[in-house]
């Protein structure tokens, strides 16, 4: 069953989604960030399908084909129809400069390896390690939702956030039971979609999707 | 009473249900306020006095111990009435007949709606202050406790309208939650056992605590306590609530609500602890003097009447904590009819305050209802307009001076016996404060005297400084009786010393296990300790005066006589004499401001000689105002303002916060 | 015998009633005699008192209109206090019964009485003289009232009583011991007594200088009969108060309790003791000057500090 | 039959919540929601019956547990939620009369009404604790749209906020969910039943320590942003004072308590695991943090909704720092203090909401004399004011008085930051109330007449379990305290 090519190959697609999670942490345009968005579906899904196929388990064939359709088409087609419609392309500035974003970004990696390497002791053969890795991606996510000031990529950088997790619990546990996975996917489509009826409202609202409008409720 | 199947407990508890029905009962009748002046505050006073009587009952009896079905699981209400709950009651019983009586009349003129909220508030402020001093458990305790703070309240505030009041009503309340969280604590610390039954008196009085945790709970007790009794610094809201309150409602307060947090500290204290430390008592007995000399000294520069005699409340909480305090330290060091002494001086005296303080209290809210005016700087002369009030608040005057053969000398006589016979202390440093404190007594008891010579001088005596006095009108009948008892009241407890010390020694008895047992005296010469030592025969004191006053009086008529020629008073060669030229009471108070000018802090608008119209303005404030409760003010605001820089609109932000959370615990797993 | 001695020592406090009452103008007599020798003055003699109180008593009273019962009523108040309260004090034996009814406490309890109510009245007409004058008493009174409470507890401390009788007896007969806390004690009860009886530095008897005065100024609307019990109140005040001084601080040569024989002998050394008391309070004034208002409260202030320093004086050396 | 009864609580929603995405434009929408809402209440009050009288139930293939630890949060979600549909009834016609509310808006309002409702009931019921997840997102998605109802600036940006947060802080427990998980199949094995907490509360000796620590703490932040817990309180005040008051009342009321029943849940198991006092001690850092910053912050509101939002974050910290100290007696208080502060806070909701539309602002300065203007209005706020700061004879009084004996008796070194909190708290609040029901007015007539039976009917209730608790309900308490550990 646990054939080391499979586990190098999950092992690179990990790999694979830390840096797609920072590539997305360095990104500028919307747009990209949105195609490094599917890009790192694409990984997850796949990564699902390996563990699916390495561990024999079908009702994770099934996450594969949601994460596909979901992450890896619907969505990032959602989100480009809404910047078209919406008109906005680039998010102009980060809060922090990427250098900056880039150091925080990789000490959180290194946090979160350590963080894991105990619990990666635990846990034998082929998922060893993953753990680490969702939650650097994770983290990442985070991060980026500190540091983005429109709301489109804040949506993005949330979506993210959900990959990661989404990793963990396909790849790391090898598959939550099914009904969660479910329950999980179908709140992540209901998210977007508010996420769309929102952007509608708020830049009917503002006149634009710059968060830095949303600051008049505090406390004098 | 003489069916051996009821206890005073049971009869007790039907009073209070009494209360309770009346209270509502004013809030169901409040279309017909007639009734509820001329019958629900009479029935109020009558059962007042059945539990004055049912208290005195219970200082005989043995505790009785009653357990209601209401409450936490667990912890159901549990009652107690001993002798020391039993001779509160007698005090709450006491003053509220009195006071119960003068509202009859009192409350006349109030509007219908007002009058039902008021009637229900009222009653529920009794029945709650009767449950305080039943309460065996904490539970019980504090929900009786807050009863009665929030009940009275709401009658702090009756009229409402006036941001004052409602600024003073905003004080009492805050200062009172901080004491209740404060003896909550207490209890906590008190707590025996665990589980919520450890939460009764009874599993408190059986725990073990180790000298900090008693510390600990007698510290926390006297700072909520002290806070509702109004001991330095927490007395801030006692000079507002007061005068804001309608006059009965301050007499209660005043009277009566001020000894439950006696009451609350000498329970805690001799009953709830086990043991007490000697450095307690040493505590007691220095914020003791301070609150008296303080609460004087300020009684003595105020304007207006009711504030005045709010701080002198202040000053006789003062003497009572003294009181504690000598209690305590004797108690410690094994002398224990002195320790019996001292209780017994406190106990009396505040029987006496309840009185005397309650009877010049409703009479102030005579006078306010015969003037509109609070200002004593706008009154006098009414003893000619007001001959009724005038005479009884005399015997009110004179008994909260001090002097002898009234009641307020007795207990101060008893006070100050106590710290005699101190000496023998195995401590020194003590032994060197006790002289000092009495000295300060003394200064306290003499400045007293000086203030209420002000408050009646100004008030009654004089010519009126104001032209709308003309009309003032004496007390209506109730009025009359309630304050006539208050005043016999006085009268008696001021004769009858030996009688009321014999009750008392039944209370010092069951609390500290001492009493002053046959050494109190014969019927007529109290004497605390024995006959060499110290006597004192208020009787025969007040018969001898009268006897001599009669036989001068006689002879003078005799052997004179009796022509008297009405004049104009004498203007010392200047003829343009009118009443603005009479001592104000900002006048009357002048020399202790200046003497004890740096306690206070003044505010002073002196006119320039051109003045067409001179205006002279003078305040006294609290320092303490200033240099505690401001601070402790901009304190909060800073820390509010910097409890709000958290919330700064930024998404951002808030997301970094859920961040660094993460982060930080992360680190710290 | 002891039905007898009760009845004697009754009989006796009724013949001390009535001895000081008629005596203390004599007193004040003398004092003011030898103040006019001191003076230079031949002076009205020891009797003017009394030739002054049969003058007003003789006088048609005037009252104000506004005048209250409480403004009638006060002298006989003020007389009857100041007459019980020198009744009271052992001055030739120290066996007074009444002297039970009223300890030193109560003792100035009674001063205190007094000085309330004639105050109130002062202020009961409503003239500026009046207000003036009783707040300038109370002011006065406020420090020496616990001045005088402080010299009676140096003493109780010392006799282990409040009773006079009890206090003047340890004093006079127990063996003798210098009590260096009862010279602080004395000179406090000076001052006190300079200061309670109206005297020069802290007032001035015979003067009606509207700004210096205080007790005069509370008499003022008083004439005939009421000012002259209120006059003869005064005296029974001196009276007292020197007595009191002599007991506490001179008692020696008092009679003790049932020694009958002892008594001419004290009777002959009160006389002795109250013509030097007389006398050396007349010095006293005569060599002083009269203190503006404001520093009459420093004056009592420091007779204050004195006693209490007297009492503690007392726990130190525990004499 | 306790599937049945099961399915009954939770059909009523979810048919209502259908039936109102179809008539929700309909003029007996409002009745429509009540009744549905009254359904969900019976089935509640049957459900209740069933477990007082039969103990602890599973359902459904043992994916649903009833105890007696959430059966008593099921009936007071659905009691709450019926009482507020009764008040909301008038409340949004008088919204809709003043211009503030189109009928599209309300259709929206009325089914999302229902669909919270099923998805608070479904987070409380369910025994796995992935669905938990599932149906706090949903309780999170729909009252998104609730809080965005008046589609004014500020309610956008609330809700955005309200949105952000808590999805960011939700995934995060999902985090912590997946780590659970990953601790449980090594000792339950993989499957269905690894995440139903029967299961794990049986083996919770067995899971591993470090892998439940670091669950514990992804958990704690996720669900401990949607109880409010300072300082990831952040969205709470906002979107208590931007959304619908009745929004404002059930939020307040109710989601706060079905998050921290999650996070009770996730105690349990931890502790249990780590045999140490891990997860209470953190619990009770941050209720005491949430106190302490809740209170201070009170000091300076200007808006009626957003100090009492603050309130509930205080109060929310007081319940969680009881729980986190646990033992029988904290834990009681823990669960009597969620219980009446559900009911008083959503009474002073509805008064406030009522007091909001008569003088028609929320800045406190501008309500004055709310006496004056209606006795009731008036009388209801200021009781529930003195209810909610702890003022005997009210039930909050019993919860606060045994949580601060306790702490003076187990933790004495936190008693001076409840204090100074609670009497900060206690400043701030009454001086600021004060003046809002007292002294004169301005405010002026409503076209409907308020519906204050609800606030009666809350705060009697909340008098009552001051001065007295049924034998039943204190059995209730003390079973699930015992649960809870």
């Amino acid at each position: 069953m646990q054939t080391p090519f499979l586990l190098q190959f999950i092992n690179l697609l990990a790999a694979l989604l830390l840096l797609i999670a920072f590539a997305m942490l360095t990104q500028r345009r919307i747009l990209s960030l949105i195609n490094l968005f599917a890009l790192q579906g694409a990984v997850l899904s796949l990564s699902t399908f390996v563990v699916a196929f390495s561990t024999s388990q079908h009702h994770l064939y099934y996450s594969a084909g949601l994460t596909l359709l979901l992450k890896v088409l619907l969505l990032p087609w959602l989100l480009h129809r809404l910047i078209r419609k919406l008109n906005v392309r680039w998010d102009v500035e980060t809060l922090i400069n990427i250098p900056t974003t880039m150091l925080v970004g990789i000490s959180l990696v290194i946090f979160s390896f350590n963080l894991a390497a105990p619990i990666a002791q635990l846990s034998e053969g082929l998922t060893r390690g993953l753990i680490g890795i969702a939650l650097a991606s994770v983290l990442l996510s985070l991060l980026m939702m500190l540091t983005r000031r429109k709301a489109v990529s804040q949506v993005v950088a949330f979506l993210s956030l959900e990959n990661g997790l989404f990793f963990a619990a396909t790849s790391a546990t090898q598959g939550m039971p099914l009904v969660v996975e479910l329950g999980i996917a179908l709140d992540v489509l209901v998210a977007t979609f508010i996420f769309g009826i929102f952007f509608f409202q708020i830049r009917e609202t503002f006149d634009s999707l710059d968060i830095a409008h949303m600051e008049k409720l505090k406390d004098d | 009473m003489d069916s051996v199947s009821v206890s005073p407990l049971e009869v007790v508890g039907w009073l209070v249900q009494l209360w309770i029905v009346l209270g509502v009962a004013g809030l169901v009748l409040q279309r017909a306020p007639r009734l509820i002046n001329n019958v629900i505050f009479p029935l109020s006073a009558l059962t007042s006095l059945l539990l004055a009587v049912s208290g005195m009952w219970a200082l005989g009896a043995d505790p009785g111990v009653m357990v209601l079905p209401l409450g936490l699981p667990d912890l159901p209400f549990h009652l107690r009435l001993d002798p020391l709950s039993g001779f509160f009651l007698i005090l709450l019983g006491g003053a509220s007949l009195g006071i119960s009586l003068f509202g009859a009349g009192y409350f006349k003129t109030m509007a219908g709606g007002t009058l039902g909220l008021l009637c229900l508030e009222y009653h529920l402020f009794l029945a709650g202050m009767t449950l305080v001093l039943l309460a065996d458990d904490a539970y019980m305790f504090m929900v009786a406790w807050e009863t009665m703070a929030l009940s009275s309240y709401f009658l702090v505030t009756t009229d409402h309208n006036i941001p004052d009041i409602r600024k003073a009503g905003f004080l009492y309340l805050l200062i009172a939650h901080v004491g209740a969280i404060s003896i909550l604590l207490c209890f906590g610390v008190m707590q025996g056992g665990n589980g919520i039954a450890a939460y009764t008196f009874d599993a408190m009085r059986h725990a073990q605590l180790t000298e900090f945790w008693s510390s600990a709970a007698f510290l926390l007790a006297l700072f909520g306590f002290g806070a509702k009794a109004g001991v330095l610094p927490m007395h801030m809201w006692l000079p507002e609530a007061h005068p804001a309150a309608p006059s009965p409602v301050s007499a209660l307060m005043s009277g009566v609500m001020l000894k439950t947090a006696i009451y609350g500290i000498l329970r805690v204290t001799f009953d709830l602890l086990g043991t007490q430390l000697w450095w307690w008592g040493v505590l007691a007995l220095g914020l003791g003097l301070l609150t008296a000399v303080f609460g004087v000294m300020f009684a003595a520069v105020q304007g207006d009447m009711k504030r005045l005699l709010a701080y002198s409340s202040i000053e006789n909480i003062g003497l009572l904590l003294v009181g504690i305090g000598l209690t305590i330290i004797f108690h410690v060091y094994g002398k224990h009819a002195l320790a019996a002494l001292a209780l017994t001086a406190t106990l009396y005296h505040s029987l006496n305050h309840a009185m005397f303080k309650s009877l010049l209290f409703v009479g102030t809210g005579a006078i306010l209802h015969a003037t509109g005016e609070r200002n004593m700087g706008r009154l006098g002369g009414l003893i000619r307009r007001m001959p009724w009030a005038a005479m009884l608040m005399l015997v009110g005057v004179l008994a909260i001076a001090g002097l002898p053969p009234l009641n307020g000398f007795v207990s101060e006589w008893l006070l100050l016996q106590a710290f005699l016979l101190s000496p023998g202390l195995p401590n020194s440093y003590i032994n060197m404060l006790v002289p000092v404190a009495a000295a300060v007594i003394a200064l306290a008891a003499a400045l007293a005297a000086y203030v209420m010579v002000k408050f009646y001088g100004v008030i009654f005596l004089g010519q009126p400084r104001e032209k709308v006095l003309e009309h003032a009108h004496d007390t209506g009948t109730w009025e009359r009786i309630g304050m006539g008892w208050l005043a016999l009241a006085c009268v008696v407890l001021g004769l009858a010393p030996v009688f009321v010390v014999h009750q008392l020694d039944l209370v010092s008895l069951s609390l500290i296990g001492s009493s002053l047992g046959n050494a109190a005296g014969n019927w007529v010469f109290l004497t605390p300790v024995d006959t060499e030592r110290a006597s004192y025969s208020p009787l025969y004191f007040l018969l001898a005066v009268l006897a001599v006053m009669l036989l001068t009086s006689i002879l003078v008529r005799h052997l004179y006589h009796g022509r008297v020629r009405r004049s104009a008073p004498w203007d010392c060669g200047y003829p343009a004499q009118n009443a603005r030229m009479q001592d104000t009471a900002e006048g009357f108070g002048q020399p202790i401001r200046r003497i004890f000018e740096p306690f206070f802090k003044i505010e002073r608008e002196v006119p320039s000689p051109f003045d067409t119209h001179p205006r002279y303005h003078g305040q006294s404030d609290d320092r303490l105002w200033y240099i505690l409760y401001l601070p402790i003010k901009y304190l909060t605001e800073k820390l509010a303002s910097l409890a709000s820089l958290l919330q700064h609109g930024r998404i951002h932000l808030y997301l970094t916060y859920t961040f660094v959370t993460l982060i930080v615990l992360l680190v710290f797993v | 015998m002891e039905k007898y001695q009760l009845l004697f020592a009754v009989l006796f406090q009724l013949a001390q009633l009535v001895l000081v009452v008629v005596f203390a103008p004599l007193l004040t007599g003398w004092v003011n005699q030898c103040q006019a020798w001191l003076q230079n003055r031949s002076g009205a003699g020891v009797l003017q008192p009394y030739r002054v109180l049969r003058k007003l008593f003789s006088k048609d009273a005037v009252i104000a209109h506004n005048a209250s019962p409480l403004f009638r009523v006060t002298p006989y108040i003020v007389f009857g206090c100041m007459w019980l309260a020198a009744a009271i004090i052992p001055i030739i034996a120290v066996d007074l019964p009444f002297s039970m009814a009223a300890d030193v406490i109560a003792l100035v309890g009674v001063f205190a009485v007094a000085r309330v109510f004639i105050s109130l009245a002062a202020m009961d007409i409503g003239t500026a003289f009046g207000s003036m004058g009783a707040r300038r008493e109370m002011l006065v009174s406020f420090l020496a009232e616990p001045a005088l409470l402080m010299v009676f507890f140096t003493a109780s401390m010392i006799s282990h009583s409040t009773q006079l009788p009890v206090i003047v007896d340890t004093l006079a007969h127990h063996q003798f011991v210098l009590y260096p806390s009862l010279a602080f004690a004395a000179l406090a009860f000076l001052m006190v007594l300079l200061a309670e009886n109206a005297r020069i530095p802290v007032d001035n008897p015979s003067t009606h200088l509207e700004l210096t005065m205080i007790h005069e100024a509370m008499i003022l609307e008083y004439s005939a009969r009421h000012l002259a019990l209120i006059e003869w109140a005064s005296s029974l005040k001196l009276f007292a108060y020197i007595t009191i001084g002599i007991a506490l601080f001179l008692p020696h040569g008092i009679a003790e309790v049932g020694n009958w024989a002892g008594l001419p002998l004290a009777i002959v050394a009160l006389l002795l003791k109250l013509v030097l008391a007389g006398a050396a309070l007349a010095v006293f004034e005569i060599v002083s000057a009269k203190l503006r208002i404001f520093r009459a409260p420093e004056f009592l202030a420091t007779a204050f500090l004195l006693a209490v320093l007297g009492l503690l004086i007392h726990f130190l050396l525990g004499a | 039959m306790i599937d049945l009864q099961l399915l009954a609580l939770l059909l009523a929603p979810l048919l209502g919540g259908a039936l109102l995405a179809v008539f929700g434009s309909r003029k007996w929408a409002a009745e429509l929601n009540s009744l549905m809402s009254f359904f969900t209440f019976a089935a509640s009050v049957i459900l209740t019956m069933r477990v007082i009288d039969s103990g602890p139930q599973v359902a459904f293939h043992e994916q649903f547990f009833i105890d007696q630890f959430n059966v008593f949060l099921v009936a007071l979600t659905a009691f709450v939620a019926f009482t507020t549909s009764l008040f909301s009834r008038p409340y949004m016609r008088i919204e809709q009369h003043h211009g503030k509310l189109t009928t599209g808006m309300l259709h929206l309002y009325y089914s999302m009404y229902q669909m919270f409702t099923f998805a608070m009931l479904v987070a409380l019921t369910t025994n796995n604790m992935g669905i938990v997840w599932v149906a706090m997102e949903a309780a999170t998605l729909t009252t998104v749209l609730l809080v965005s109802l008046y589609r004014t600036p500020a309610s956008l940006e609330a809700a955005w906020k309200y949105f952000i947060l808590c999805g960011v802080g939700i995934a995060l427990a999902l985090f912590g969910t997946i780590l659970l998980y990953f601790a449980a199949e090594r000792v339950l094995g993989e499957g269905g039943t690894a995440l139903l907490w029967t299961h794990l509360n049986e083996v919770k000796g067995e899971l591993e320590p470090t892998v439940l620590k670091l669950a514990f703490v992804f958990l704690l932040v996720g669900y401990g942003t949607k109880v409010g817990l300072v300082p990831l309180h952040s969205w709470l005040p906002d979107a208590h004072a931007e959304g619908p008051t009745p929004v404002s009342a059930v939020l307040s009321g109710l989601l706060l308590n079905v998050a921290l029943c999650a996070v009770v849940r996730s105690k349990v198991l931890v502790d249990g695991s780590l045999g140490t006092h891990f997860a209470g001690y953190l619990m009770m850092g941050f209720g005491l943090l949430s106190v302490v910053v809740a209170s201070f912050s009170l000091f300076r509101q200007k808006d009626i909704k957003r100090m009492f939002a603050y309130s509930s974050i205080e109060h929310m910290g007081l319940i969680t720092f009881a729980l986190g100290m646990g033992g029988p007696v904290a834990t009681f208080a823990g669960m009597l203090h969620m219980t009446v502060h559900s009911l008083t806070k959503s009474a002073i909701f509805f008064a406030v909401g009522h007091a909001v539309q008569k003088s028609g602002t929320q800045v406190m300065e501008n309500i004055r004399g709310m006496l004056q203007v209606s006795p009731t209005v008036g009388w209801g706020l200021a009781i529930g004011t003195f209810a909610i700061l702890g003022m005997p004879p009210f039930g909050v009084f019993a919860s606060e008085f045994l949580i601060i004996t306790t702490a003076m008796h187990e933790y004495p070194w936190t008693t001076p930051f409840l204090l100074i909190a609670l009497g900060v708290a206690f400043a701030a609040i009454f001086g600021k109330i004060q003046p809002v029901v007292f002294g004169e007015t301005t405010a002026k007539r409503l076209p409907h007449s308020p519906a204050l039976i609800p606030v009666f009917v809350h705060l009697l209730l909340v008098l009552m379990l001051g001065l007295y608790m049924p034998p039943y309900l204190a059995d209730w308490y003390r079973q699930a305290a015992a649960l809870l550990g």
